[in-house]
C-alpha cells in the first residue's frame, strides 16, 4: 500500500477527532475525541517513518502515546474534581468565564 | 553636564518634595523652579552669539545598541525657548503655591517632572531622545490634570492623554523609520541628529514618516481638525497646569518641525508645504471664528491660541528664514503672554464667583484698575499690536509667507482682525460694561500680582527690545529652513 | 551493533538537572508533617532550586553547545530565556506564600508542579529536536493545567482548567499533526537535519507538505504564545486561574513557547521565511488588534491582563517575523521587559485581591494612589511600560521592535504596533485613573479598619502574621469574628509588596538603563547564527 | 541740537507724561494729573519748535531730511526693522500741529474733565495718544509707522471707551478698534509689497529705490499703494471703512476734538503725503484715493444734513473735510493739503469745544432737537462755535476758505475727469455750510430750552439722574461714567484760553497762504516734495479766481439757506423732508452703510462661529474624528468579546478555524 | 493481502473513530475507542511498527482504557445530547472536520515527496524491532526519553492533587469509599507510587487535623 494511504486515513481521523471535539458536550467524549487526533498524528508518525526507513517516527509515536496518557489523566482528574465539586459535567454549562 | 543640571534640576526638586514633608513641597519645588530659571537666564547671558552651531553640548552614549545618544544642546533655536519654559513654570509654580492642594507632594513632584520633560525636549539633540520627552512631558500631565483637574476631569484627561499618545505614537514609528533607514546605506545606526543630517532620505520615505511627524505636533498644538481634545481638556485642566500646557507644550510641537522636521525631511517639507499651509489657516480662521463665539475665557484663550499656532505653524511652513524667525519669536512671545492671560482667568474667575464664562462678568475693571491694566496690556499683546513683539513675530511670519504664497498671506491677514474681535470682546466682556451680579470688582492681590505683574513686564521688555532673541536665533533658524526651502525654490 | 551512551555535558544540563532534582527534593519535603516545613521549608527549596538553575544558567553564559546527542541546546538565547523563566517562577512562589491554591493542592505538590513547568520550559526553548518541542511543550503545560485548577474552591478555577486542558490539548494535537508532517517532508526530527533537507532541496521548502505542516506549527504554537485567532483560551484561563499562577503561566509560558518559535522557525525552517513571515505578519496584526480591542471595557483586572497579553503577543511575533538577529534581540528583551512588568501588575493584583472584596475587579484598585502608593506606583509603572510610555522598559522594548520590523521592510507591522499602543491607551490609562484619579469605592474593603489606622494593626501583628494569615481561607469571606486579626495583617502582605516594588522598579530602571540587558539579549540574538 | 535729538524729546515729553501719570494715577492730588499732562505736551511743543528751528538752520542738498535710529528693533534675516526717526519739514509740520492743538485740548480737559473720576487715567490716556501720534508722525520707516499707527489707534479705542460700563462706548470702542485693525493689517500688507522690490523698510532707502525697482502703475506697487491706502482709509474714516467715526463719538468731547477731529483722522492725509513719491509712480493708486476722496466729502456732507446728534454732525463734516484733503494729496496737492489739515485742526477742534461747552450747559443732552436759544446763555460759547463754522464753510476771510480752494484749484488744474471731483468738491462746499449753520442755529437759536433758561439764571443744569444720551440707560457718576460735573467754557478759564487760542488761529491760520502774497506752508514743505512732479505745475489764474468766488458765494449762499431754513421759515425743513423722503432717509440712515455691514460680515460671521460650534465642533471634530475611531474600536470590542462567549467549543471551533485558514494560506502559497 | 489487512483495519479505525463520535453514550464511546485503538495497531504492523503496536494494545487498549471505564463508571455515563442547546455553531463542525481533512490530503497528495506514493522504504532487518527503538531510546533520544518519565511523574502527581478528596467539596452523601487516588493506577510505570500514596495518606491526615481544629471549610 502507497503511504499516502494511510496519510489519507490519519487525516480522516484526526478530522473526525476534530469534529468530536466540536460535537460532544461531555468532557469525557471530548477527551476521547483528542485521543484520536493524537493517534491519527501516530499513524502519520509511524507511516512516515515507514516511508524515510528511520526509527524516529516510531519513537516520537511511542512519546506521543505517554503524553496521550497524561492528558488523560490529567483530564479524568479534572473531571472527577468537577463532578465532586457538584458541577454540571458538561462542557456547555461551564461558562462562568466569558466576555 | 550642565545642561543636564538644567533639565533635571527641576525633576530632583520634585523628587526632595515628594520625600520632605508635604508642608515643604510647594517651597521646594519653586525654589527649583527659580534655580532652574536662574540658570536659564545664566546661559542666554553667556550664549556666545557668534559661535555657529551647538553650545555646550552634551553627548553620551545612552543605548548603544540601538544608536541612541543622551545628547543635549542649545543653540539659537531653544536658547530662548528654555528660558520662557523655565520663566513660566517659576511663574505657574508661584501660581500654584497660592493656594493648597490635596496631595501636595505629588501634585508638585508631578509639576516639576513636567518642566524636566519639557526642558529635555526642548534640549535634546538625539531624536529618539526627543521622542522620549516629548511623550514624557505627557504622564505628569496625565495626574495633574486627571487628579487636581476639575468637572468631567477623567473623561477629558483620557481624551487628552489618549489623542496626543496617539500623536506621539506615530512620531514614535516615524522617529524609528528614520533612524533605521538611515542607517541602511552602511551608516551606524544613530539617531543623533547631527548624524541623522548627513543622510538624505528617499523622497517617498520622507513623506510618510513626515506625516507620522507632522500628525504628532498637530495634535499637540492643536491644530484644526486636531484639536478635539482641546475644549474639554482646557476646561477640565486646574489653573496653572493650563497655563503651562498652553503655553509650553505646543511649543514644543512647534519647536519640533523647525529641528526636525524642516532639516531631516526637507523635501518632504516642501512636498506638503501647501497641506500644512493651509491647514495653518484654516487653523486660523477656524480657531478665531471659534474663539469670537466662545463665552467661556478658557476656551476663548483655547481657540485664540490654536489660532496662534496656526500662524506659528504659517511661518515655519513658509520654509523662508523670515517665516521661521517669526514663527520662532511668536513661540516665545505667545507662551510668555498666554500664560498671565490664564492667570487672569483665574482672578477674575475668583471675582465673579468661580464662573469663568464671560456673560457672567462685567465692569470689573472700576475699583480694579491694575487689574484692567495688565489685562489690557496682555490682550493687546495677544492679538499682535504693533508696537508689541507678537508683532514682530507675525510681521515676520506674514513676511515669510508673502514671499512664498502671497494669496495664503493675504486670507491669514484676516486672522489678525478676528484676533482683534474676540480679544476684545473678552475684554471687554470681563472688565467693560455694566457688572453682572455677584461680580466683584476687587483689585489683584499681592500674590496674584506676584505672578502676573511681572510676567507682562517681561512682555513689554521683550516689546521694547525684541532683538534679544532674534539676533540670537537668526543663523540657527537660516540652517533649519535652508535645504526645505532650496527644495521648495527648486523649479 | 553496540549502542554508544551517548556523550553528555553535565555542565551544559546542569540547570536541567537542578529542575529535575528540585521538584523531587520539594515533594518529599511536603511530606513532612509540620507545618512550619510545608509553608516555610518548601517555598524554600523551591526558590532554591530555582535560584540554582539560574545561577547555572548563567554560569553557562557564553557557551554554544548541543548535548544530549542534539536534544537540547545550550546557548545564550536559552540560558537567557532560563533565566527569565526562573524570575518568574521565583516570583510566583513569593505571590503564593499566602495563596489558598498551594494549600489546597499541597505545598509539595505544588511546588514541584512548578517547577516541573519551569522544566518543562527550559527543555521547550533548548529544544533542537521535534521531539524534545513536543514533550517539552507538553511538560510545560500539563502541570500548567492542574495549577489553573488548584483554587478548587472557585469553581470558575476548575473551569479554567478544563477549559485549559482541552483546548490546549487540541492546540498540541494541531502542533503535534504539524511536527508529523515536517518529519515526514524532512525525514529527521532534529532542527539541523530540518534545514540541511529544507536548504539542500529548494523544493522542499515550498512543497505542500512542509507548508502545511508549518501551518500547524504556526498554529499550535500561536496558541502557546496565545496570538489571534488561537487566543480565545486566554482570557477565560487568565481570570479562573489563581493570580500567581497567571502571573508565571503570563510571561513564563510566553517566553518559552517564543523560544520555541524562534528556534523553530528561524534556524529548522527559516528557508521556508519567504513564506510564513507574512502570514506570521498577518497573525500579529490581527493579534494586536483583537487583543488590545478586547481588553476594552473589562472590569476583571486579570482579564484584562490577558487580552492585553494577547496584544502583546502580536508585538513580539513581529521579532519573529523578521526572523533575523536583530529580531531575535528584540524579541528576547521584549519577552524580559514584558516579564518585568506582568510581575509587577500581578503583584498589585494579588495584593488587593486580598485586601478587598472586589477580587481581581478594578474597583479593587480604585484610590489606590491615596492609601496605598507602594502598590500604586508599581502599577502604574507596568501599566505606563505596556502602553509603552519612555523612561519605562516597555518603551525601549517597543522601541526595539518597531526599529527590527523597520529595518526589514516591515514598516507596516511598525505601524500595526503603534496603532494597537494607541488603543491600549484606553484600558491602561482607566486602570492609572482608577489608582489615581478616583476616590476608593464605598464599600468597605475587606481588612477592617475598626482598630484604627492600618499601620497600628500591622505593627502589632507581625510576628503571627504567617500562621493566622494562612488560616485566613480564600474569598468569599467567612467569618467575622475569626478573620479580622488575620485581614489586618494581610494588609500589608510585605513579600507581595517587595515583588510589586522589586518589579516595579525594575521596569523604570530597564526603561531608563536598558543598554546591559540589551547586550544580553543581542548575544541571546547572535545565539542563532541569523544575520 | 540737532533736529532728530528734538525729534526724540518730542517724543519723550508725551511718553515721559504718560508714565508719571499712569503709574502715579494714585499719588497724583487734584488737577496735577491734567497740568503735568499739558505740561509734558507743551514741552513737546517747545521741542518742535526747537526742531523747526534747528531744521531751518541747516543748508544744503537733502541737508533737510534727518534720520537718526537709536537701536535694532527687530532687524534679522534681511528686514531692517530699526527705531529710526526721520525730521523732515513734513514731519516738523505734523508735529507743530499735533503738539500744538493737544497742548490746547489738553488744557481745555484740565477743566472740561474735572469731577470724572477717570481723571488721571483720562491725561494718561491722552499723553499716551500724544505720544503715538507723534512716533506716527516721526516714524522714519515703515515699521515704526505701523506700530504708531497701531498705538493711535489703541489710544483711540481707549478713549473711546473711556466711559467704559456704557455699552454703547464699549462697543464703538471695539468696532473703531477693529476697523482700524483692518487698516493696519492693509498698511503691513502694502508695506511687504513694497518691501517685496525696495528690500528696505527704511523711507529714505526705499524712496531712493522706488524709481529703479518700480515701472510706472508697475503691478506691486500699485497693490501696495491700494493697500497703504486701505491703511489711510481705516484711519481716515473714508468710504468704505469710516463707520467707526461717528460711534467714536461716544468718547469725552475733548477726544473727539483731538483725536476724531483734529490730528488722528489725518494720519490718512499724512501717509499718503509721505508716501507721495511711491503714490506719484503708481497714478493708478493715487487716483483711487482721490476719488474715495471726492465720495467720501460728499456722502458725508449728506448725511450730516439731516443729524440731530450735536457731535455726529461735526463728526461728519470732518470725515468730508478728510476727504477733501485725501482728494488733494492723491492729486499732488500735497502742500495744500497739509495746509487744510493744519487749518482743519484748528477749525475743528474749536467747534468741538464748543460742542462740549454745549453738551456740559445741556447736561450731557447731545440731541439738537432738544437745544435752542442758547445763545445768550453762552456768548462765549456761540461766538466760538461761529467763528469755527465760518472757518469750516469756507467762509472768507476764515482759515478755511483758503485751504479748501487750494485743494480744489489743484483738482481743477489736472482737467480731464477730475473736473467731476472738482464739481463736487464745491457741491458739498455749498452743504457743509448748510449743514454746519443748520446746527449753529438749531443750537443757539429759536426758543430757550429749560437749561437755557437756567444757566441764564446763573444755574448750570444737572440731570436728576445721570442718562446714557444715546439709549437713555440710567446711569451713576462712579468710575466708568461721566462725572457728575460739567464745565462750560463761560466758567472755566483753561476752556475759554484754549477756545480763544484756538478760535485765532481758525481767523488768522488762512493767511499763511494767501494766492500771490504769502506761500509760508509751500516754502516750508518744499525740501519734501521737491521731488514731486506736481511740484512746479502753476494753476491758472483764472481758476484761481473762480475757485475763490465760487467758493466765498457757495459758503454765504449755504448759511444764507441754513438761515431760511431754520431760523426764518422752520416749518420749511419738514415740508421739503416730505418731498424728498427717499433721500431723507438715506441720509438720515447714514447711506446704511451700518446696516450693510452687519447683514454682510458680522451676522455671516456670527452665523458661521454658532455653527461651527454648534454643529461642526460636535459632528465633525468630536464625533467623526474622535467618536469615529472611538465606535470603530468600540464595535470591534463588543464584536471580539461577543466570540469570547464562554463556550469551550467554540473556542476550540475558533482555533480549528485559525489552523483551518493558516492552512489554507500555506496550500496556496505552495507550488 | 497487504491492501486487503490495510482495507480492513483502516475501516475499523475509522469506524471506531466515528462510533467515538457519534455514540451518545460514553461507555460506548469508550469502547468504540479501544476498537479504534486496535484497529490502528493493526494498521502500525503493516507499517512495520512492531513494537509501537505493542505498545498501543498494552498502554491504551489495556491501562488507559481502563482508567477511562473507571471514570465513566464512577461519572455515571450520563447521556447528554450531542449538540443541544448551547452555541450555535454545531452545525458548521462537520464541515469544519471536511475542510481539515480535504486540506490535509492536499497537502500529502500534492507533495512533490516521491516517497509518499511508494510503498516505503526498502525494509531492513530489525527495524521497528524493540531493540531498535530501545537504542534509539537510549543513544538519540535519550532526553526525550527521560523527559517523558518525568512528565508521567508529574501527571500522576497532577491528577492526585486534582482528583483527591477534601472535605466540604463534595456531597457527604456521595463520599463512597473511592481507591485513594487515581494517580495509583500509575503506580507501577514511573515507580513513585509511594509518592502518591503518602500525598492520599497525608490529605486525610490533613483532614483529620482540620476536622479536630474545627475551622470549618
Amino acid at each position: 500500500m502507497a503511504i499516502g494511504w494511510y496519510l489519507a486515513v490519519s487525516a480522516l481521523i484526526f478530522a473526525i477527532g476534530a469534529a468530536g471535539v466540536l460535537v460532544r458536550r461531555n468532557p469525557l467524549v471530548i477527551l476521547l475525541c483528542l485521543e484520536l487526533m493524537l493517534n491519527a498524528a501516530n499513524l502519520a508518525l509511524v507511516a512516515f517513518a515507514r516511508m524515510h526507513g528511520n526509527g524516529d517516527g516510531q519513537v516520537f509515536a511511542l512519546i506521543v502515546m505517554v503524553v496521550a496518557a497524561c492528558e488523560v489523566t490529567i483530564g479524568l482528574g479534572l473531571i472527577v474534581a468537577i463532578h465532586r465539586r457538584r458541577l454540571p459535567v458538561d462542557v456547555d454549562e461551564l461558562r462562568e468565564l466569558r466576555g | 553636564m550642565a545642561l543636564s543640571i538644567l533639565i533635571w534640576l527641576p525633576a530632583l526638586s520634585g523628587v526632595v518634595a515628594a520625600l520632605w514633608p508635604a508642608r515643604w513641597a510647594p517651597r521646594v519645588t519653586l525654589a527649583g523652579a527659580v534655580f532652574t530659571l536662574g540658570m536659564a537666564v545664566g546661559y542666554v547671558v553667556s550664549f556666545d552669539r557668534g559661535a555657529p552651531g551647538l553650545q555646550w553640548v552634551t553627548d553620551r552614549t545612552w543605548i548603544g545598541e540601538l544608536g541612541i545618544h543622551y545628547k543635549l544642546g542649545l543653540d539659537g533655536l531653544n536658547l530662548f525657548l528654555v528660558l520662557v519654559t523655565a520663566l513660566l513654570f517659576a511663574a505657574a509654580l508661584l501660581h500654584a503655591n497660592l493656594r493648597d492642594w490635596e496631595r501636595p507632594r505629588l501634585f508638585y513632584a508631578m509639576f516639576a517632572l513636567a518642566e524636566s520633560a519639557v526642558l529635555g525636549a526642548f534640549l535634546a539633540q538625539d531624536l529618539a531622545l526627543f521622542v522620549v520627552f516629548f511623550d514624557l512631558m505627557l504622564i505628569p500631565f496625565y495626574f495633574l490634570i486627571g487628579a487636581w483637574g476639575r468637572g468631567d476631569r477623567v473623561r477629558a484627561t483620557t481624551k487628552l492623554v489618549i489623542y496626543t499618545l496617539v500623536g506621539s505614537l506615530f512620531m514614535l514609528a516615524g522617529a524609528v523609520a528614520t533612524g533605521v533607514i538611515a542607517s541602511q546605506g552602511g551608516n551606524s545606526l544613530s539617531f543623533a541628529l547631527s548624524d541623522l543630517a548627513q543622510v538624505q532620505l528617499a523622497k517617498g520615505t520622507q513623506e510618510w514618516i513626515f506625516l507620522c511627524f507632522a500628525v504628532a505636533f498637530l495634535v499637540k498644538m492643536p491644530l484644526f481638525p486636531l484639536h478635539g481634545w482641546m475644549p474639554d481638556g482646557y476646561r477640565a485642566m486646574p489653573l496653572p497646569v493650563l497655563a503651562v500646557f498652553s503655553a509650553v507644550l505646543s511649543k514644543v510641537a512647534a519647536y519640533g518641525f523647525l529641528r526636525i522636521v524642516l532639516p531631516l525631511f526637507p523635501d518632504a517639507s516642501a512636498h506638503f508645504q501647501d497641506l500644512m499651509l493651509l491647514i495653518a489657516l484654516a487653523s486660523i480662521l477656524y480657531g478665531s471664528i471659534l474663539a469670537f463665539t466662545q463665552t467661556d475665557l478658557r476656551l476663548i484663550l483655547g481657540f485664540s491660541s490654536m489660532a496662534q499656532l496656526g500662524f506659528i505653524v504659517l511661518g515655519i511652513f513658509s520654509l523662508r528664514p523670515e517665516g521661521a524667525q517669526g514663527a520662532l519669536l511668536q513661540m516665545v512671545n505667545h507662551a510668555l503672554v498666554v500664560v498671565p492671560l490664564f492667570f487672569i482667568v483665574g482672578a477674575l474667575a475668583a471675582r465673579a464667583g468661580g464662573s469663568e464664562d464671560v456673560r457672567e462678568m462685567g465692569g470689573m475693571a472700576a475699583r480694579a484698575p491694575v487689574l484692567a491694566a495688565v489685562f489690557l496690556i496682555a490682550a493687546l499683546a495677544n492679538l499682535a499690536m504693533p508696537g508689541f513683539a507678537n508683532f514682530v513675530g507675525e510681521f515676520y511670519i506674514l513676511l515669510g509667507v508673502f514671499k512664498a504664497k502671497l494669496v495664503i498671506a493675504l486670507v491669514a491677514s484676516t486672522g489678525v482682525v478676528l484676533a482683534s474681535v474676540y480679544m476684545l470682546r473678552a475684554f471687554v466682556g470681563a472688565m467693560h460694561n455694566r457688572g453682572g451680579a455677584g461680580v466683584e470688582s476687587r483689585e489683584l492681590s499681592l500674590g496674584e500680582a506676584a505672578t502676573i505683574v511681572p510676567l507682562v513686564v517681561c512682555v513689554i521688555a521683550l516689546a521694547v527690545y525684541p532683538q534679544l532673541p532674534l539676533a540670537r536665533s537668526q543663523d540657527t533658524v537660516k540652517a533649519s529652513v535652508r535645504s526645505a526651502r532650496l527644495v521648495a525654490n527648486a523649479p | 551493533m553496540t549502542p554508544h551512551a551517548p556523550h553528555i555535558d553535565w555542565a551544559g544540563l546542569s540547570p536541567v538537572i537542578a529542575l529535575t532534582v528540585g521538584p523531587i527534593v520539594v515533594l518529599m519535603a511536603g511530606l513532612f508533617r509540620r507545618e512550619v516545613v510545608r509553608r516555610a521549608v518548601v517555598p524554600v527549596l523551591t526558590v532554591v532550586a530555582l535560584g540554582a538553575a539560574l545561577g547555572l544558567s548563567v554560569w553557562q553564559w557564553g557557551e554554544d553547545k548541543s548535548i544530549v546527542s542534539g536534544a537540547l541546546a545550550v546557548d545564550d538565547l536559552s540560558m537567557f530565556l532560563n533565566v527569565l523563566f526562573c524570575v518568574g517562577a521565583i516570583a510566583a512562589v513569593v505571590l503564593a506564600l499566602r495563596d489558598s491554591s498551594a494549600e489546597e493542592a499541597g505545598h509539595g505538590e505544588w511546588h514541584a508542579l512548578l517547577l516541573s513547568a519551569v522544566l518543562g520550559m527550559v527543555v521547550l526553548a533548548g529544544a533542537e529536536n521535534l521531539v524534545v518541542v513536543f514533550l517539552g511543550l507538553e511538560l510545560l503545560s500539563i502541570p500548567l493545567y492542574v495549577m489553573c485548577a488548584t483554587n478548587l474552591r472557585r469553581s470558575t478555577s476548575l473551569e479554567s482548567g478544563l477549559k485549559y486542558l482541552i483546548v490546549g490539548s487540541v492546540g498540541s494535537a494541531t502542533l503535534l499533526y504539524g511536527l508529523a508532517l515536517i518529519y515526514g517532508a524532512a525525514g529527521t526530527t532534529s532542527f539541523g537535519g530540518i534545514a540541511a533537507a529544507l536548504g539542500r532541496d529548494g523544493g522542499l521548502a515550498s512543497d505542500p507538505l512542509t507548508l502545511t505542516g508549518i501551518g500547524l506549527l504556526v498554529a499550535g504554537l500561536c496558541f502557546k504564545v496565545s496570538a489571534a485567532p488561537f487566543h480565545q483560551w486566554t482570557p477565560d484561563v487568565y481570570e479562573g486561574a489563581p493570580t500567581p499562577v497567571t502571573a508565571f503561566m503570563a510571561v513564563a509560558t510566553k517566553a518559552a513557547a517564543f523560544g520555541a518559535f524562534v528556534r523553530l522557525f528561524d534556524v529548522a525552517l527559516v528557508d521556508a521565511a519567504t513564506n510564513w513571515a507574512p502570514l506570521l505578519a498577518v497573525v500579529a496584526t490581527v493579534s494586536i488588534v483583537v487583543g488590545n480591542v478586547g481588553a476594552l471595557g473589562q472590569s476583571s483586572l486579570k482579564r484584562l491582563m490577558a487580552w492585553s497579553s494577547v496584544a502583546q503577543a502580536g508585538y513580539m511575533l513581529a521579532g519573529v517575523v523578521v526572523a533575523d538577529e536583530a529580531g531575535v534581540r528584540a524579541l528576547v528583551f521584549y519577552l524580559a521587559v514584558y516579564l518585568v512588568m506582568n510581575i509587577a501588575a500581578f503583584a498589585v493584583i494579588v495584593a488587593r485581591e486580598r485586601e478587598t472584596a472586589f477580587g481581581d475587579d478594578i474597583r479593587s484598585v480604585a484610590g489606590l494612589g491615596a492609601s496605598r502608593p507602594e502598590l500604586a506606583w508599581p502599577m502604574t509603572l507596568a501599566m505606563l511600560s505596556l502602553a509603552g510610555m519612555p523612561a519605562t522598559a516597555g518603551f525601549v522594548g517597543k522601541f526595539t521592535l518597531i526599529s527590527a520590523s523597520v529595518q526589514n521592510d516591515y514598516a507596516w507591522l511598525g505601524i500595526a504596533i503603534v496603532i494597537g499602543s494607541m488603543i491600549s491607551l484606553a484600558y491602561y490609562l482607566r486602570v492609572i485613573a482608577a489608582m489615581w484619579l478616583t476616590d476608593a469605592p464605598a464599600v468597605a474593603p475587606r481588612p477592617v479598619m475598626a482598630g484604627g489606622s492600618p499601620e497600628l494593626d500591622s505593627t502589632g501583628d507581625d510576628s503571627s502574621a504567617g500562621d493566622s494569615s494562612a488560616r485566613e481561607p480564600g474569598p468569599p469571606a467567612n467569618g467575622s469574628g475569626e478573620g479580622e486579626p488575620g485581614a489586618a495583617s494581610l494588609g500589608r502582605q510585605p513579600e507581595v509588596v517587595a515583588v510589586a516594588v522589586a518589579f516595579g522598579a525594575a521596569t523604570l530602571v530597564l526603561g531608563i538603563v536598558p543598554s546591559p540587558l540589551l547586550h544580553a539579549a543581542r548575544d541571546a540574538g547572535r545565539a542563532l547564527g541569523l544575520l | 541740537m540737532s533736529p532728530t535729538t528734538f525729534g526724540w524729546l518730542v517724543l519723550a515729553f508725551p511718553l515721559a507724561g504718560t508714565l508719571v501719570v499712569a503709574l502715579g494715577w494714585r499719588a497724583l492730588p487734584g488737577k496735577l494729573p491734567g497740568w503735568i499732562g499739558t505740561g509734558a505736551i507743551l514741552a513737546a511743543f517747545l521741542a518742535s519748535l526747537g526742531a523747526l528751528l534747528s531744521l531751518n538752520g541747516r543748508e544744503g542738498e537733502h541737508a533737510k531730511t534727518v534720520a537718526s535710529t537709536a537701536y535694532d528693533y527687530a532687524n534679522t534675516v534681511g528686514v531692517d526693522a530699526n527705531l529710526t526717526i526721520l525730521v523732515d519739514p513734513l514731519s516738523v509740520f505734523m508735529i507743530l500741529v499735533v503738539t500744538g492743538v493737544s497742548t490746547l485740548i489738553h488744557l481745555y480737559s484740565v477743566a472740561y474733565m474735572w469731577e470724572d473720576r477717570g481723571y488721571a487715567r483720562f491725561f494718561a490716556y491722552l499723553n499716551f495718544f500724544v505720544f503715538s501720534m507723534l512716533l506716527l508722525v516721526l516714524a522714519g520707516n515703515f515699521f515704526l509707522l505701523i506700530v504708531g499707527w497701531a498705538f493711535v489707534g489703541a489710544a483711540s479705542y481707549l478713549l473711546i471707551s473711556f466711559w467704559y460700563r456704557r455699552r454703547t462706548a464699549t462697543r464703538a470702542g471695539i468696532k473703531a478698534f477693529v476697523m482700524n485693525v483692518i487698516g493696519d493689517v492693509g498698511l503691513v500688507l502694502g508695506t511687504y509689497f513694497i518691501f517685496k522690490h525696495t528690500g528696505t523698510l527704511d523711507f529714505v532707502g526705499a524712496f531712493e529705490r522706488a524709481p529703479d525697482v518700480f515701472a510706472n502703475n508697475d503691478g506691486d506697487l500699485v497693490a501696495g499703494c491700494i493697500l497703504l491706502l486701505v491703511g489711510a482709509f481705516a484711519k481716515s474714516a473714508q468710504i468704505p471703512l469710516h463707520t467707526w467715526l461717528p460711534d467714536a463719538m461716544e468718547g469725552p468731547t475733548p477726544v473727539s476734538a483731538l483725536i476724531h477731529a483734529a490730528t488722528m483722522v489725518t494720519a490718512g492725509v499724512y501717509l499718503i503725503a509721505r508716501m507721495h513719491p511711491l503714490f506719484e509712480r503708481a497714478p493708478a493708486a493715487a487716483d483711487v484715493g482721490a476719488v474715495i476722496g471726492c465720495l467720501t466729502l460728499f456722502v458725508a456732507a449728506t448725511i450730516a444734513l439731516t443729524q440731530t446728534d450735536l457731535k455726529r454732525v461735526i463728526a461728519y463734516s470732518t470725515m468730508s473735510q478728510i476727504g477733501y484733503m485725501i482728494m488733494g494729496v492723491s492729486t499732488g496737492a500735497y502742500a495744500a493739503g497739509m495746509f487744510h489739515l493744519m487749518t482743519h485742526a484748528f477749525f475743528k477742534a474749536l467747534l468741538f469745544m464748543a460742542a462740549g461747552s454745549v453738551i456740559a450747559a445741556m447736561a450731557g443732552v447731545q440731541d439738537l432737537d432738544r437745544m435752542g436759544g442758547l445763545r445768550r446763555a453762552m456768548p462765549f460759547t456761540f461766538a466760538t462755535m461761529v467763528i469755527g463754522g465760518l472757518a469750516l464753510s469756507g467762509v472768507p476771510p476764515f482759515s478755511g476758505f483758503f485751504s479748501k480752494d487750494e485743494i480744489l484749484l489743484a483738482v481743477g488744474d489736472r482737467g480731464g475727469w477730475h473736473w467731476i471731483l472738482y464739481v463736487i468738491g464745491y457741491l458739498a462746499a455749498f452743504l457743509t455750510a448748510v449743514y454746519t449753520f443748520r446746527m449753529i442755529f438749531r443750537a443757539f437759536y429759536g426758543d430757550p430750552v429749560p437749561e437755557a433758561r437756567e444757566l441764564e439764571a446763573g444755574h448750570l443744569a444737572h440731570a436728576e439722574t445721570p442718562v446714557n444720551p444715546m439709549t437713555g440707560e440710567e446711569e451713576d457718576t462712579d468710575v466708568g461714567f461721566p462725572g457728575p460735573g460739567h464745565f462750560i467754557a463761560e466758567r472755566e478759564w483753561p476752556m475759554r484760553a484754549a477756545m480763544g487760542v484756538l478760535a485765532l488761529g481758525a481767523v488768522v491760520l488762512g493767511f499763511l497762504q494767501v494766492p500771490h502774497a504769502t506761500h509760508v506752508v509751500d516754502h516750508f514743505l518744499e525740501p519734501t516734495f521737491a521731488g514731486s512732479q506736481f511740484a512746479t505745475s502753476q494753476p491758472s489764474d483764472t481758476l484761481l479766481w473762480l475757485g475763490l468766488v465760487l467758493g466765498a458765494v457757495l459758503g454765504l449762499g449755504g448759511i444764507a439757506v441754513a438761515h431760511l431754513l431754520w431760523v426764518r421759515r422752520p416749518e420749511l425743513p419738514g415740508r421739503i423732508r416730505a418731498r424728498v423722503e427717499p433721500l431723507y432717509e438715506l441720509s438720515f440712515h447714514k447711506w446704511w452703510f451700518d446696516e450693510a455691514y452687519d447683514r454682510a460680515f458680522v451676522r455671516p460671521a456670527r452665523a458661521a462661529g454658532t455653527w461651527l460650534r454648534e454643529r461642526f465642533e460636535r459632528w465633525v471634530i468630536d464625533g467623526a474624528l474622535v467618536g469615529g475611531p472611538t465606535a470603530a474600536v468600540r464595535a470591534g470590542s463588543s464584536f471580539v468579546r461577543s466570540i469570547q462567549d464562554g463556550y469551550l467549543r467554540v473556542y476550540a471551533a475558533l482555533l480549528l478555524f485559525g489552523v483551518i485558514g493558516v492552512a489554507f494560506y500555506f496550500l496556496v502559497v505552495s507550488t | 493481502m497487504a491492501e486487503v489487512l490495510f482495507f480492513l483495519a483502516s475501516l475499523g479505525a475509522l469506524a471506531g473513530a466515528i462510533g467515538v463520535v457519534a455514540v451518545r453514550n460514553p461507555f460506548y464511546s469508550v469502547l468504540a475507542l479501544v476498537g479504534h485503538l486496535l484497529s490502528l495497531a493493526a494498521l502500525f504492523l503493516l507499517l512495520r511498527a512492531e513494537f509501537v503496536a505493542a505498545a498501543q494494545v498494552v498502554v491504551y487498549a489495556g491501562a488507559v482504557m481502563v482508567l477511562y471505564v473507571f471514570v465513566v463508571a464512577y461519572i455515571g455515563g450520563e447521556d447528554r445530547p450531542i449538540g443541544g442547546p448551547g452555541p450555535s455553531f454545531p452545525s458548521v463542525a462537520p464541515l469544519f472536520a471536511i475542510a481539515l481533512f480535504v486540506e490535509l490530503c492536499v497537502a500529502t497528495l500534492g507533495s512533490g515527496l516521491k516517497a509518499i506514493d511508494g510503498e516505503g522504504a526498502p525494509y531492513v532487518a530489525g527495524f521497528g524491532s524493540p531493540a531498535q527503538i530501545g537504542e534509539l531510546f537510549l543513544t538519540r533520544f535519550l532526553l526525550p526519553f527521560e523527559v517523558a518519565s518525568y512528565l508521567l511523574l508529574i501527571a500522576a502527581v497532577g491528577a492526585v492533587i486534582l482528583a483527591r478528596r477534601r472535605r466540604g467539596l463534595e456531597d457527604e452523601a456521595s463520599a463512597d469509599r473511592m481507591p485513594v487516588s487515581v494517580g495509583d493506577l500509575f503506580r507501577p510505570e514511573p515507580g513513585v507510587g509511594t509518592q502518591a500514596e503518602s500525598v492520599g495518606v497525608l490529605a486525610d491526615q490533613r483532614a483529620r487535623a482540620a476536622r479536630q481544629q474545627d475551622e470549618g471549610w
